[in-house]
Formats: structure tokens, C-alpha cells, sequence
């Protein structure tokens, strides 16, 4: 079984409304040195490795087809072994 | 004219947008599962408003993967009217039938009020029953629909004329005030606003039923010419 | 094995544990006899909230008693999903309020999403279906962070959820007041359309009947929500929070849309939402009102988590989920017009004649209860109530009136103060126009929502000033009502009936509970002089922080009839030169 | 300088309507070897760090007041130094 976690993220560039919003919440709690927040989302979940397909083959599929949209935003993921009992 | 109502799980604007074909244009119109695979009876395809999936994800990227939207792209190809409202128009950018996606609002907040539009192109099928220019009042009810596409892709739509509606006070943070654009070919038309809620002067305006009639007046058109 | 983790029957008992679920000694010795033995632990949970202010209404019971239910247009009083009103051609308007006071208190989003959530499935499962929110909202003071942060979370989960499922929130009220700071309330009510010969009840009738459970999963989610919602805020609360129900409107989209359908088909008998203490509640509900038992397996019920225990399931308050009762022998059937729309439907028991809820788990009976025991036999108190000192010295206050003297500054101010201010802010966020009846929209007396092939329409509005009912329970009681029906009648409707939601602070201390007798005396009196009955509402008790109390806030949601579209009248100034009367005294 | 990254997922038994969601659509997609999705969100900024105050202890308090609900989510981060040039 592999683990997969999954990040999106805005592409540079995309004005980032959410991340903008929590700078502003963040100053208003008077922290005032972070800057270049971006909010992206983050997905985990376990794989049953295919025959005939690699991981990375699917897990490219999966993140270009449905959770990413490449117009806006860019992906990338981690893979891990995890051993079932 | 036989219009399609594509009804996804989570579609709620779709009986409104039947209503609106029924009682205020006057002409037929089915509701079609997202199961389905025939458009062949249909003359238009209307994407409703809503919240297709529960929005989970992004919105309308679920419902871009229905057994129904390939028919509907086909029924694209063949040059027929297909039109997303909301999001409708979402679906449509996921599938890449419209250039673009959709943010959420700038200010992150739901945003439900009338509006005030102009009629950028009065060329199009959807609204050439609009002056060019014409100042028009329709509801908006979304909460990611700050439009954004690349410099290269505004071009190419300002250029080709693509542009088909602007925000007079633009609400949600759009590139460029847009509301609504149409595709190339200027078959497939895309909106925020909802032209179904505003069909009637009881609830406030009526400005949105010339988009049907004209849909209509084409459609009735290119008939006579054909047949 | 899971169940061997639960305590033993005896240390039920010993250790005193029915004292943390919510029954006292005496009442746990009242379960003990009508059991004729002692309860375990599972049905020690079922009883508790069961008998939980929240489902039982032990000691509001006497109160509402004094309340009109009846009149000529009422099809369906209270005790049902929702209460009934006829609207003449057939139609009836269907309609109820909810409180999610202490859910929003510790989670606002969710709090307030699943609270718009329960009120709509309440409406729906009548078979109706549901054409429009609204809300009451109580807040501190807006200068508390925290404050704002429950405003605005709260005001984000009611949009959220009823925007998501495409019912219009088309009107609601908002207050702010340090006495709510550590304990807003949150109030959703739901108003539903329907013809008179779809009307749905929720009985569990014909013995052999198929019981069938609808919608989302089982989880761990808010197990003992009903008698949380009956016990007082400390600052402990946000430590031993159960887990919080997380709402998913999408589901409840999908629900409405197969109910709907499900109540055309004559294999359906009964249908009830699983509202506050889930299985528990409908399960007894439902057989109880109809004179039967239910016999459950619980290894049937659809589970999302994993070892869930019989205690866990019954007493779960995960969201989206119905019961549904269903002539023996047609289960494909349901099963066939809800699968249309991604939802299952699973047989998990039957309808019996022996008046029991008894239970089954891995092949042992877990659960043996009288179900009247349970939805009807919880013991009514008549708690003792006395004069608070401050009304004494309220009536006895010189009244002087403050000399004004810069009338447009005054209104200014006025106009600042948040609890008066425009409202845009908020009902901006909530699709108010979607099913595209939405005539008058937020921001007018009431609201105004057309019924479609008709030219009627429906007029509805909630209100209650809580600052009258601190200084004077019974005038304000009856100043909520008037002013509810004042609202619809501005509108051009006629007034048909109300709903009310009884926000109170703990009953036990005398003082409150004397608010209580004379709030409801008021909103009795007022009701019944206005031809307004009572068809339908909800209590919620115990709303302190740290031992102070809310203001008295009986939150009144009315329902009116405009019978003919041409009516309906707008607050708005309309035109120059139009005439200003005033009218009253 | 150093790079924060904060994920925010949702308490194991909290109800993830996304994550269902996801799955189904997957299933859709004909991909059905994943099971377990879980979506939570993903935020990344920059920190100018402060004296008298512990990275760890900043990040803490951001997380916990703002970034997170405790009610129902978990959180985690990763910090690291970034050479500005
Ligand atoms: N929580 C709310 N939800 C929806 N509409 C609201 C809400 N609060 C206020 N409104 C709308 O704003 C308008 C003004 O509300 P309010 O200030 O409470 O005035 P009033 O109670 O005097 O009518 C009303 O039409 C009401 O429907």
C-alpha cells in the first residue's frame, strides 16, 4: 500500500485572494513579519499499486486530470510505503 | 426550439432555469440526468447554477467528468447553443470547453445581489436582441467567481470579440470586469449572472429573458433558412 | 472487542455514570422500574437523552400547554416534523424553528450549517418541499474579537449550507448584546410548500413493516448532542466539546430531491428525520406515535467509522440521514428511486406489535425499552419560580424621559448601532432569489416568496425584541408576537400562524423560570388574540455562560397569506410626493 | 528568513464530505484502487523571525489562533532556512 500526499497551490503569478485575507487577519492579531502567504490544498490518501501502471504514471493522471486545474494552479505529490499489519 | 435542463447531483438552479424556458420564453424543455448520452432531440444544451458535487474540490470540476458532458461537447462541435450559467459556466471552464477557471471572490464571501451589466457584444446568438452597450440588470449568486485567465488568453478574447458581458461595478475581483464570455466559434456562451432570475418584473427585472428570446430569434433563423 | 470497554451494568449504577449523561438519581431509579431491572449501559445513553430537556421538554412541557395550537386554517399542530397551515387550493404551508445555540457557541460554521440543516429535513420529511430559510441571531457586542469571529462564521455557515442545497434564506433578525457574549443563539427556521395529499407523518404503523435507514453514514459524530444542548456553557465546554457534527449540504441536496420522490410512492408509511439523539429519537418517535415497537439490527446500520459500539450508533448525531418505514415486501423499490440520486437505502429493522424498541448487535440483544417509556413517560417537572428582585425594581423606577436635543445626531447614532444598522452585509452572502419566488427580499418588514402557478403568495418574518422581555417578560411575550404579525400584515398578508423558539437560561434558578411562565403567558395571550396558533417550535434551555443568563429571547416566526399578488407592499419609500400617515397611537 | 509550511487536515473521525466526494469522482474517473482521501488545506509563507520569541513559538500560536480550527482539525508544520541572496 503507498501513502500519497498531494499539494496544490496557486501558480506564481495567480493572485492568491484567500492567502491575501489571512495576512491581513494575521496582522490584525499584531503579527506583522509574515509575508508571501499562499493557501493551497493538501490531500492524503493510500494507493493500491496496479499492474501495468506505475505510481507516479497514476498519481500524474489523477492530479493533472482531477485534482489540479494546470490553468491555475500547480501540483506536486509524495509517495511513501506504508507497511499494512 | 427544445431546450436541455443537464440536472447534476447538486444542480439547484435547474428548475428555476425550466421555468424560465417554460413560462417566460414559452418554449420546450426537458430535464436531462447527468447520465445521459443523447442530445440528439435538444436544439439548445443549458447548464444550471448551483452547487454540482457540493462544489467539493473546485466548482464544476466534478461535474465536468459526467457521462453527459461528453455528448455535450459534441454537441458543441456541431455548432449548436450550449450555455453555463454559474456553475454552469464552471462546468464549461472545467472541461475545457470555455479558456480560463474561476477563483473565489475577492473578498471570499458569498456575494448574492442584481447587478449591473453591459452588453459587450450584441453580435452573439445570446444576445443579439440586446443593444450593443445596453445597460442590463441580473442577479449574480456565487461565491468563486472571480474569472482569471492568462494575458496571451484576454488578448485572443478581447480581440475575437469573446467578451460578451462586463460588470458596470465589478463584485468579484474578475480580470478585466468580465461576466461572460463565449467560446471562438460563438456557439458556447458562459455567464455568472443568472439570466433565469430575471425574467420576471415581479421579482425585479426582466432583463434576462432577451437572452432566451434571442436564442430563440437564431434559432428560429437559421430554421427557416435550412428547412 | 470494543463493547467490553463500555462500563458493566453495575458500574452504571455505583459510579453514578447516568449522572453524566444527564439523569438524575431519581430518574434513573424511574428507569430501573419500568424496566424492572437495571439498564446498561447503551440503554442508560438512550434513556438520558431521551428524557433530555432537548427531546423530552420536561420542564417546559407545563408552558406550552397554555399556547393555542388550533384554529381554521391548522392542518397539523405541534408533535410532528413541523406544523401545517392550509393556504386554500389544496396547498399548505409547512413550517418550524430550531435552535443550534450551543453547537454554534463551540463550532459557528458547522453550529450554524447543521443547524439550517436539521430545520430543513424537519420540513421535508412532512414531504413538503422546502421554499425558504430564515434565521435569529444573538450576539455580544461586536467590539470582542470573538464575537465578530461567531458572527461572521455563523453568518458563513447559514450561507454555506443553504445556499449549497438551493433553498433561499430570504429573512432573519440580528441582535447584539453583552448578554449573549459567551452564548449566541443561532435559530434557523424553514418553510415548506406542499399539496395537502402528500402530507407525510412519522409513524412507524403495520406490523411487519420494513424500517429502512436513508443518507449519510454513521459516525462518532455529536453523540450526546441532545443532552449537551440541555446542560449550561463553562469554560470547560471548549475542552470536553463531543465531536463536532460536521454538515454536508450536498448530501442534504440529494435527500430533498429523493424524499421528494420517495413520497409519491405509496410503499412509504412513515418518514423522520434522525434529529437531535439520531436512531434513538426517530426510532421511538416514530413507534411510539404510532402504537408499535421497533425491533433494529444494528450491524445493519451503515457505519463510517470503524468498532462503532451500540451507545455510539444510537446516540450518533451524524447529519443527512432519515428513517423511513416501508410496506413489507417493496424495499427494492425505495431502494430503486433513492440509488437515482447516489443514496442508499438500507433495511435495518422492522415494525412490531410489542411497543419496544429492542435492539440487536452481534447477535445479542444490547436494547430492551418500552418505546412510550422512552418518547412520551419522561417525568414532567413543575419547577418552582419567583419575582426576580430587578423586575420589582424596574416596575417601580421613576420612567423619565431623555431630553433629545439634536434629533438628526440621535437618529445617526441610532442608525450606527449595529443591532439597527443595515443588514446588506450579511443577507448579501445568503442566495436569497434562488427558486426564483424571492418578491420582497431581506431588508423589507417581511419577506414575500410567490407560489408559482398561483397568484398567491406566502409572507414570513422572526422577530423578538429580547431588552422588552429582560424588563418585562409578559409585555414583551406579547410585543413579539404583534410585532411578528404587525410584519406579515405590512407586507399585505393576512397572519396565519406562528412558530416559536424558547430561548431561556437555566429553568432551575427560580428567577428564570418565572421569566419563563410569564414570557409564554404574553406570547399566549397575544397569540390567541391575533387568531395566530401555535403549530409548531423548540426550547432551548441553559443558555448561560459562567452563570449568567441571556436575556429572555422567545424568538417568534410567523407565516402569512397574501391572496392576491397585487397586495404585497413594499417598506420601502416609493415614490415624491406620496402622503406619510401614522396609524395606532 | 526561514519558509513555513502548514498543513491543516481534519480530526481522524470528522467527517470529510470533500474527501467522499473526491473518491467518487475518482471512481468515476474508472481509478479505484484509493481509498482514504482526505482533504485539508496547505499554507506556505515566509517568516522574518523576531527576537524574543521562538520560531516554534510564533508558528504555534498562528496555527492555533488562525490557521486552524482546534475543534476540528489537526495541525503540523515544517520550517526552514532560506538564504536570501
Ligand atoms: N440574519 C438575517 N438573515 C437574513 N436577513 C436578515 C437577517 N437579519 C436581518 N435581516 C433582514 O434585514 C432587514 C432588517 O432587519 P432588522 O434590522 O432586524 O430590522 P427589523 O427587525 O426592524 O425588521 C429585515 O428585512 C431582515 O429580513
Amino acid at each position: 500500500m503507498i501513502k500519497v500526499k498531494v499539494y496544490v497551490t496557486l501558480k506564481a503569478g495567480v493572485l492568491d485572494p484567500q492567502g491575501k485575507a489571512i495576512e491581513q487577519a494575521l496582522e490584525a492579531m499584531d503579527v506583522n513579519n509574515v509575508e508571501g502567504m499562499r493557501v493551497g490544498k493538501y490531500m492524503e490518501f493510500h494507493l493500491e499499486p496496479e499492474k501495468g501502471q506505475s505510481v507516479d504514471e497514476q498519481v500524474t493522471h489523477m492530479c493533472e486530470q482531477l485534482l489540479s486545474n494546470p490553468v491555475i494552479e500547480d501540483y506536486r505529490y509524495e509517495t511513501e510505503e506504508v507497511i499494512t499489519p | 426550439m427544445k431546450f436541455a435542463v443537464i440536472v447534476f447531483p447538486g444542480s439547484n438552479c435547474d428548475m428555476d432555469l425550466f421555468h424560465a424556458i417554460e413560462t417566460g420564453l414559452g418554449e420546450e424543455v426537458d430535464y436531462v440526468f447527468h447520465t445521459e448520452t443523447n442530445l440528439e432531440n435538444y436544439d439548445a444544451i443549458l447548464l444550471p447554477g448551483g452547487f454540482s458535487y457540493g462544489d467539493y474540490l473546485r466548482s464544476g470540476a466534478i461535474a465536468s467528468f459526467s457521462n453527459v458532458m461528453e455528448s455535450v461537447k459534441q454537441f458543441a462541435e456541431s455548432g449548436k447553443p450550449v450555455l453555463g450559467i454559474c456553475n454552469g459556466f464552471q462546468v464549461l471552464l472545467e472541461a475545457g470547453l470555455l479558456p480560463g477557471a474561476m477563483k473565489r471572490n475577492e473578498a471570499l464571501k458569498f456575494i448574492c445581489r442584481p447587478v449591473e451589466l453591459t452588453v459587450e457584444n450584441n453580435k452573439s446568438i445570446f444576445t443579439t436582441n440586446y443593444g450593443l452597450h445596453e445597460k442590463i440588470n441580473v442577479p449574480i449568486a456565487h461565491a468563486e467567481g472571480n474569472y482569471e485567465c492568462d494575458e496571451e488568453t484576454l488578448k485572443d478574447l478581447e480581440q475575437n470579440n469573446q467578451i460578451v458581458f462586463r460588470y458596470v461595478n465589478n463584485p468579484n475581483g474578475s480580470v478585466s470586469d468580465i461576466a461572460g464570455i463565449v467560446n471562438e466559434r460563438g456557439n458556447v456562451l458562459g455567464m455568472m449572472p443568472h439570466p433565469e432570475r430575471a425574467v420576471d418584473e415581479l421579482l425585479g427585472s426582466a432583463d434576462g429573458l432577451k437572452l432566451f428570446q434571442s436564442m430563440l430569434a437564431n434559432w428560429r433563423e437559421h430554421h427557416a433558412i435550412t428547412s | 472487542m470494543p463493547l467490553l470497554l463500555e462500563p458493566n451494568t453495575e458500574e452504571v449504577k455505583e459510579k453514578k455514570l447516568y449522572r453524566e449523561m444527564g439523569l438524575t438519581d431519581e430518574e434513573f431509579k424511574l428507569v430501573e422500574r419500568i424496566l424492572g431491572r437495571l439498564p446498561n449501559y447503551t440503554e442508560t445513553g438512550i434513556f438520558s437523552v431521551m428524557w433530555s430537556e432537548h427531546c423530552s421538554y420536561k420542564k417546559s412541557r407545563p408552558l406550552l400547554k397554555k399556547f393555542p395550537t388550533t384554529g381554521r386554517h391548522v392542518l397539523q399542530g405541534p408533535g410532528e416534523g413541523a406544523g401545517v397551515v392550509d393556504i386554500g387550493d389544496g396547498q399548505a404551508a409547512v413550517f418550524k424553528i430550531e435552535s443550534h445555540n450551543h453547537p454554534s457557541a463551540i463550532e459557528p460554521y458547522q453550529g450554524a450549517a447543521t443547524g439550517v440543516g436539521g430545520i430543513i429535513r424537519d420540513v421535508f420529511s412532512m414531504g413538503a418541499r422546502p421554499v425558504a430559510l430564515l434565521n435569529s441571531l444573538r450576539f455580544g457586542e461586536l467590539d470582542q474579537p470573538r464575537t465578530k469571529y461567531l458572527f461572521e462564521e455563523v453568518v458563513a455557515g447559514i450561507a454555506g449550507y443553504g445556499n449549497c442545497v438551493g433553498v433561499p434564506t430570504v429573512g432573519g433578525e440580528i441582535q447584539f448584546d453583552d448578554c449573549y457574549k459567551g452564548n449566541p443563539l443561532v435559530n434557523a427556521m424553514c418553510v415548506g410548500l406542499i399539496d395537502h395529499d402528500r402530507l407525510q407523518v412519522g409513524q412507524a404503523k403495520g406490523i411487519g413493516n420494513t424500517v429502512m435507514y436513508i443518507g449519510s453514514k454513521t459516525g462518532r459524530d455529536g453523540i450526546h448532542g441532545a443532552t449537551f444542548a440541555s446542560e449550561e456553557l463553562t469554560d470547560d465546554s471548549q475542552e470536553d466539546r463531543p465531536a463536532v457534527q460536521v454538515g454536508d449540504p450536498f448530501m442534504e441536496k440529494l435527500l430533498i430531491e429523493a424524499c421528494l420522490d420517495l413520497v409519491e410512492s405509496d410503499a412509504l408509511v412513515g418518514i423522520q428525520d434522525m434529529g437531535a439523539a439520531g436512531l434513538t429519537s426517530s426510532a421511538s418517535e416514530m413507534a411510539s406515535k404510532a402504537g408499535t415497537g421497533i425491533e433494529m439490527n444494528l450491524d445493519l446500520v451503515p457505519q463510517r467509522e470503524q468498532d462503532m459500539t451500540p451507545y455510539e450508533m444510537m446516540l450518533s448525531e451524524s447529519q443527512e440521514r432519515m428513517l423511513v418505514v416501508i410496506e413489507k415486501g417493496r424495499e427494492q423499490e425505495i431502494k430503486d428511486i433513492v440509488s437515482k440520486y447516489g443514496i442508499e437505502a438500507v433495511e435495518v429493522g422492522k415494525v412490531t406489535d410489542d411497543k419496544r424498541l429492542r435492539l440487536t448487535f452481534q447477535n445479542e440483544v444490547v436494547g430492551n425499552m418500552p418505546v412510550d417509556a422512552l418518547a412520551e413517560e419522561a417525568p414532567v417537572y413543575h419547577l418552582p419560580s419567583k419575582e426576580p428582585e430587578a423586575f420589582k425594581r424596574n416596575q417601580s423606577m421613576n420612567l423619565e424621559l431623555p431630553e433629545v436635543k439634536d434629533a438628526n445626531e440621535l437618529l445617526i447614532n441610532l442608525l450606527k448601532a449595529p443591532t439597527i444598522a443595515n443588514k446588506e452585509w450579511v443577507y448579501d452572502q445568503y442566495d436569497y432569489m434562488v427558486q426564483t419566488n424571492t418578491v420582497l427580499a431581506p431588508g423589507s418588514d417581511s419577506a414575500v416568496i410567490r407560489i408559482k402557478g398561483t397568484n398567491k403568495a406566502l409572507a414570513m418574518t422572526t422577530d423578538c425584541n429580547s431588552r422588552y422581555l429582560h424588563l418585562d417578560p409578559k409585555t414583551g411575550g406579547e410585543i413579539a408576537v404583534a410585532e411578528a404579525a404587525r410584519n406579515i400584515i405590512c407586507s399585505g398578508a393576512e397572519p396565519l400562524a406562528l412558530t416559536d423558539c424558547l430561548n431561556f437560561g437555566n429553568p432551575e434558578k427560580e428567577e428564570n423560570f418565572w421569566m419563563m411562565e410569564k414570557a409564554t403567558d404574553g406570547m399566549a395571550e397575544a397569540a390567541s388574540q391575533l387568531s395566530t396558533p401555535v403549530i409548531s417550535g423548540n426550547v432551548s434551555l441553559y443558555n448561560e455562560t459562567n452563570g449568567t443568563s441571556v436575556y429572555p429571547t422567545p424568538v417568534v416566526g410567523m407565516v402569512g397569506l397574501i391572496h392576491d399578488i397585487d397586495h404585497i407592499t413594499k417598506q420601502q419609500v416609493q415614490r415624491a410626493g406620496d402622503l406619510v400617515y401614522v396609524i395606532g397611537e
